[in-house]
């Protein structure tokens, strides 16, 4: 038998797929199927204090090698969003909870909103790449990260993941930042800054103009930052980026993740992309005489 | 590559006062009931059922009704949009004698449905449900496929004074239908699919979409089926069980609106 | 008749295809190579002061998007490659020398020298994405670009552009600064900071670990640092970063750029694809009833 | 796609002292005269040519110089290697008698071409040049492909004492060849070539490699010539136009290196 269980913190996950922040979490009954696609977790999409309608469409492109989004954090707030995240609760769907704020207080409030509501884990989104005064503004300056972070931890006990960007100088720099404030585990990476003209129409196809880049593309930036981050700190590492095959997953958890996020993939091999990106994984370690999956994390550092 | 494709409006009809026609070179293959996403440079990004199929034409059939559709209908022959797509299921058009009902703008979508089963010699009786005779079109193309027409105005202007459910319950209760096909309010067929018990029943529905490919879930309804992929069009089995049907929508934030 | 020149501060060129650093221009012959396929002119391999064998191989691998390099900055250094400009001197290349160098008095010996041999124009190279020491340690502090660029500009009477790279939390910053250094142009983006493990040796494939990551998948990337940094300098942008097509340099153009450098096309199409590039800008304008190239630079910004 | 593939070796043979070949799987298509670029883990990647060419295994066969070649001999039977190519152009293997002049180790990347010649019915004379007799491998290989052999030896323990290419002057002025191929230290080629004359001429040349596939211009010779892409083999006349040839080579910096 092989053993694809996995741990972050003090949560332990059937399998290292896990549904990333952002796609087919809008609500109870998406992320509800997603879990019954195999994923061993869910997060949610980023929710903020204040319901936001996001940004006017053009919010999504497909692009040669991955895909273009700038849905600008569209969330009912938090308030709102309890609804979702207490059905889903009856489904004993495991759920980390994404919240984004521009300042420690709204991420305090956010975070024991979210306890409240019953998630099992809370995920802080410092990092999206077009949301002005969210994101990356608070992700890109280490003492506000560390601040955020600690004081998330102190007003809560559930385990508190950062989720960084690779749009950073020195990504390194800010997960230590993290894990000095106690953070339980880094996810990285958001999506890429990048984008897109239309040259019939000469302007940009985001009504954003720039948006967060995903997909195949970007892996092996994100394969690279979670090998930093890896060799750098001490807390578990969640990899993000363009996780499409089961091969995808295993780079990242070879690289020093614990276990994977998927976003774009959902769009490339559909929703079962969790059960395939599984028997994937399951297939190669039979194939290499690998039985449990954590003998892999972090091999590719010896 | 799921990525606006820009297309000229080769040819752009008047309807009525409020809906429009455009047609556009797009050679995709297509089935009823199918939408794309149509790119208003400058505006906004909206779904829109194809409306006339041709192998390398395709159309569009719209009513103003806020900003973006405002600013498209103020465009014309020769006016650049984006276009991505094909979206979505379609119908599935089959059986000896179909009912079509459309409500207001949903009578567009369902028009190249009405042209499919009447090239496929199937029996074809359409009600258009609109709420004065003014807001009225597509009449002629529906005669040109040898459908039985029945009008209902809300305010009698033209044929059957009252809702276009009225008038389907009573064709119901007299003719036998081997399917239902409807494309309206929410709420009206709802109220069709109450009245069709066991006959076969297709709705296509509408919700507010952003990727129009499944990944963003702003479309969302019951567990986790995505208008954009698993819709538009979902069959009454379904529908029963979709708690959300014909209930409430989301808007663009995610939140609850009731109809 | 089609007219695609362009003009980069006082460099005029005959096209706006310029071969980009570190591809085929380690020594005259290729740089001539390149510039008889069209190329209006060539900018040479980062040179510095000593003679550098750089990293070991494996310093190369495709990906699926993109390709991944880590040379190290091999270079003979400035005096040995003396011969090499001033051999290409005579065949009339314009010239773009790269240098490379850890301060101030560094890049400007470096800039004298290049200049003395017989260089158009310089290109200071701060953004090398895997050089310890060079690179991003001095390209992504405002302070120190600004200083190595005017004092560059001080010592020399040619044009200096200065080479950004896109790991930088923000790029428009350094861009000013830059600017603010009285350089006469940026040039955005060098590969971007990635990795490649191997499943079945469980190790990076680079024996550097790390590389630079280039070609069509940073092209996103690439458009959106044009974009922002066109839209917040007076200078004029060079864009580089993924184009293989006349319709990829298009799109650089329209997003402010008033030439492209071309690396990793040279992989993709072969020696040939300046003059495949040129020829598809003209079709392109041709169709679109478009004379002159200049028209279209920065008109995605409207 | 140019990234290391991993493959065991599945037979490894000590050819001589300082000489071994390895076999794996490997299933391109290739054709005599290029090669690998063959990653040894932890170490180096280096440029290998083929040696052996079988459908699905292909071979490689090297001597011991330093680093790489050490560690690569150290492996063996189920060690695992990395390798991308084919790269290069390879031998153009026509015309009605060649003659093979192989020193050192070009003796390894020369048998491909001379069994295919062998295949081909082409009449086959082949030199061998060595330092020293126990330097010597695939002789009994280059007769079974029915080659007429010459060996030479520095220090004349076998064969003709002197150099190869004293050898090859006295075979010129004796018989008639249709083309030539060699490969072997680069003034040994440079010499055959002024040999030559109107004789048709090939060489395999070796210059420091990082890229394999053309774009880091390492092993750049002459006018841009790659010698990774449009060689490592090249003609006579192209060779007569390249002034590096037999001058000097480029170290991993760029730097000249006199020969
Ligand atoms: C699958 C599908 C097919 C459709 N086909 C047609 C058609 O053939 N003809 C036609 O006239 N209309 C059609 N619509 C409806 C059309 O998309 C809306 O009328 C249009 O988006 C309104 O935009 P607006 O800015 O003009 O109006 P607003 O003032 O912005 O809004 C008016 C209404 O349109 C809805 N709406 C706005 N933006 C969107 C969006 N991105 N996605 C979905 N709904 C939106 C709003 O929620 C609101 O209910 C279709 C909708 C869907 C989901
Ligand atoms: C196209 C080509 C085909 C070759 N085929 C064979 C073959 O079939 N059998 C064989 O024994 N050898 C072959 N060689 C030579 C082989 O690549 C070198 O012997 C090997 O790289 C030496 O590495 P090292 O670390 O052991 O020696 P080092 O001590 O590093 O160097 C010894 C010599 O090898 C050269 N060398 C080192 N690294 C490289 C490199 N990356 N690329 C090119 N040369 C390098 C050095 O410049 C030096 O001249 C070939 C070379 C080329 C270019
Ligand atoms: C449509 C879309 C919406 C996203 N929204 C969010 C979000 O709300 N919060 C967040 O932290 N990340 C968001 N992301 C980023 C993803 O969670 C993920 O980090 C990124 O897409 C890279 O992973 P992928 O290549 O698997 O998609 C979004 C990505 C996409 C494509
Ligand atoms: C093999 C290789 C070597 C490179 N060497 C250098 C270099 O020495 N100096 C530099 O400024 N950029 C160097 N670059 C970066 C390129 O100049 C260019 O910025 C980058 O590759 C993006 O462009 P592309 O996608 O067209 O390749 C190198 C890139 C490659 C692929
Ligand atoms: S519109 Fe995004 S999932 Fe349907
Ligand atoms: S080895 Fe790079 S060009 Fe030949």
């Amino acid at each position: 038998m092989i053993d694809t269980t996995t741990k972050i913190a003090s949560l332990k996950l059937r399998n290292p797929t896990i549904l990333a922040s952002g796609i087919m979490d809008e609500d109870a009954g998406s992320m509800k199927r997603i879990f019954d696609c195999g994923a061993s977790a869910v997060v949610t999409k980023s929710i903020g204090l204040e319901s936001r309608a996001g940004y006017p469409n053009p919010t999504f492109a497909e692009l040669e090698h991955g895909i273009l989004n700038a849905m600008g954090l569209p969330n009912p707030g938090i308030n709102e969003f309890e609804g979702e995240i207490r059905k889903l609760k009856d489904s004993n769907v495991p759920m980390i909870g994404s919240i984004f704020g521009s300042n420690s207080h709204e991420f305090v409030e956010l975070s024991k909103k979210m306890q409240n509501y019953g998630v099992d884990a809370l995920e802080l989104n410092m990092s999206c790449p077009h949301a002005k005064g969210y994101g990356l503004e608070t992700g890109s300056d280490p003492k506000l990260v560390r601040e955020i972070t600690s004081k998330v931890k102190e007003s809560t006990n559930i385990p508190v993941f950062v989720k960084l960007s690779s749009n950073l100088t020195d990504i390194v720099e800010i997960a230590k930042a993290a894990e000095d404030g106690n953070a339980d585990g880094i996810v990285a990476i958001n999506s890429v800054k990048a984008m897109k003209i239309d040259l019939e129409l000469k302007m940009p196809v985001l009504a954003n103009k720039t948006g967060g880049y995903s997909g195949m593309a970007i892996k092996p930036i994100g394969i690279r930052c979670v090998y930093e981050i890896a060799k750098n700190v001490d807390i578990p590492v969640i990899g993000v980026g363009g996780v499409t095959t089961g091969e995808d997953a295993l780079e990242y958890i070879m690289a020093g993740a614990s276990a994977v996020q998927i976003g774009s993939g959902v769009y490339y091999r559909g929703v079962d992309i969790f059960k395939k990106i599984c028997r994937e994984m399951e297939c190669w370690m039979e194939n290499h005489n690998y039985t449990r999956l954590s003998e892999l994390i972090g091999v590719a550092h010896k | 590559m799921n990525s606006p494709q820009i297309a000229k409006i080769t040819e752009a009809k008047t309807e009525n006062k409020d809906v429009k026609t455009f047609m556009f070179e797009y050679p995709k293959k297509m089935i009823p009931g199918q939408f794309f996403m149509i790119w208003i440079p400058g505006v906004d990004e909206i779904p829109m059922s194809v409306s006339y199929i041709d192998k390398d034409v395709k159309g569009i059939t719209f009513r103003k009704v806020g900003e973006a559709t405002n600013a498209l209908f103020d465009l014309g022959k020769g006016d650049k949009i984006g276009i991505r797509g094909p979206y979505g299921n379609g119908f599935k058009i089959n059986g000896k004698q179909i009912l079509f009902v459309g409500g207001g703008t949903g009578i567009a979508m369902l028009a190249p449905a009405v042209e499919e089963a009447g090239i496929n010699n199937i029996s074809l009786t359409i009600i258009i449900g609109v709420k004065n005779s003014s807001e009225l079109f597509f009449e002629d193309r529906f005669k040109k496929c040898g459908a039985e027409i029945h009008i209902s105005t809300d305010d009698g202007s033209k044929g059957y004074k009252g809702f276009a459910t009225d008038l389907a319950d009573e064709l119901l209760s007299k003719e036998k239908f081997t399917s239902v096909l409807t494309c309206g309010p929410e709420i009206m067929m709802k109220s069709l699919l109450d009245l069709c018990k066991n006959i076969p029943f297709q709705a296509s529905l509408e919700r507010y979409m952003k990727c129009g490919v499944g990944i963003c879930s702003q479309c969302c309804i019951g567990e986790g089926l995505r208008v954009c992929v698993e819709g538009p069009v979902f069959d009454g089995k379904t529908l029963r069980n979709i708690e959300d049907f014909g209930v409430y929508k989301r808007d663009a934030t995610g939140r609850k609106i009731r109809f």
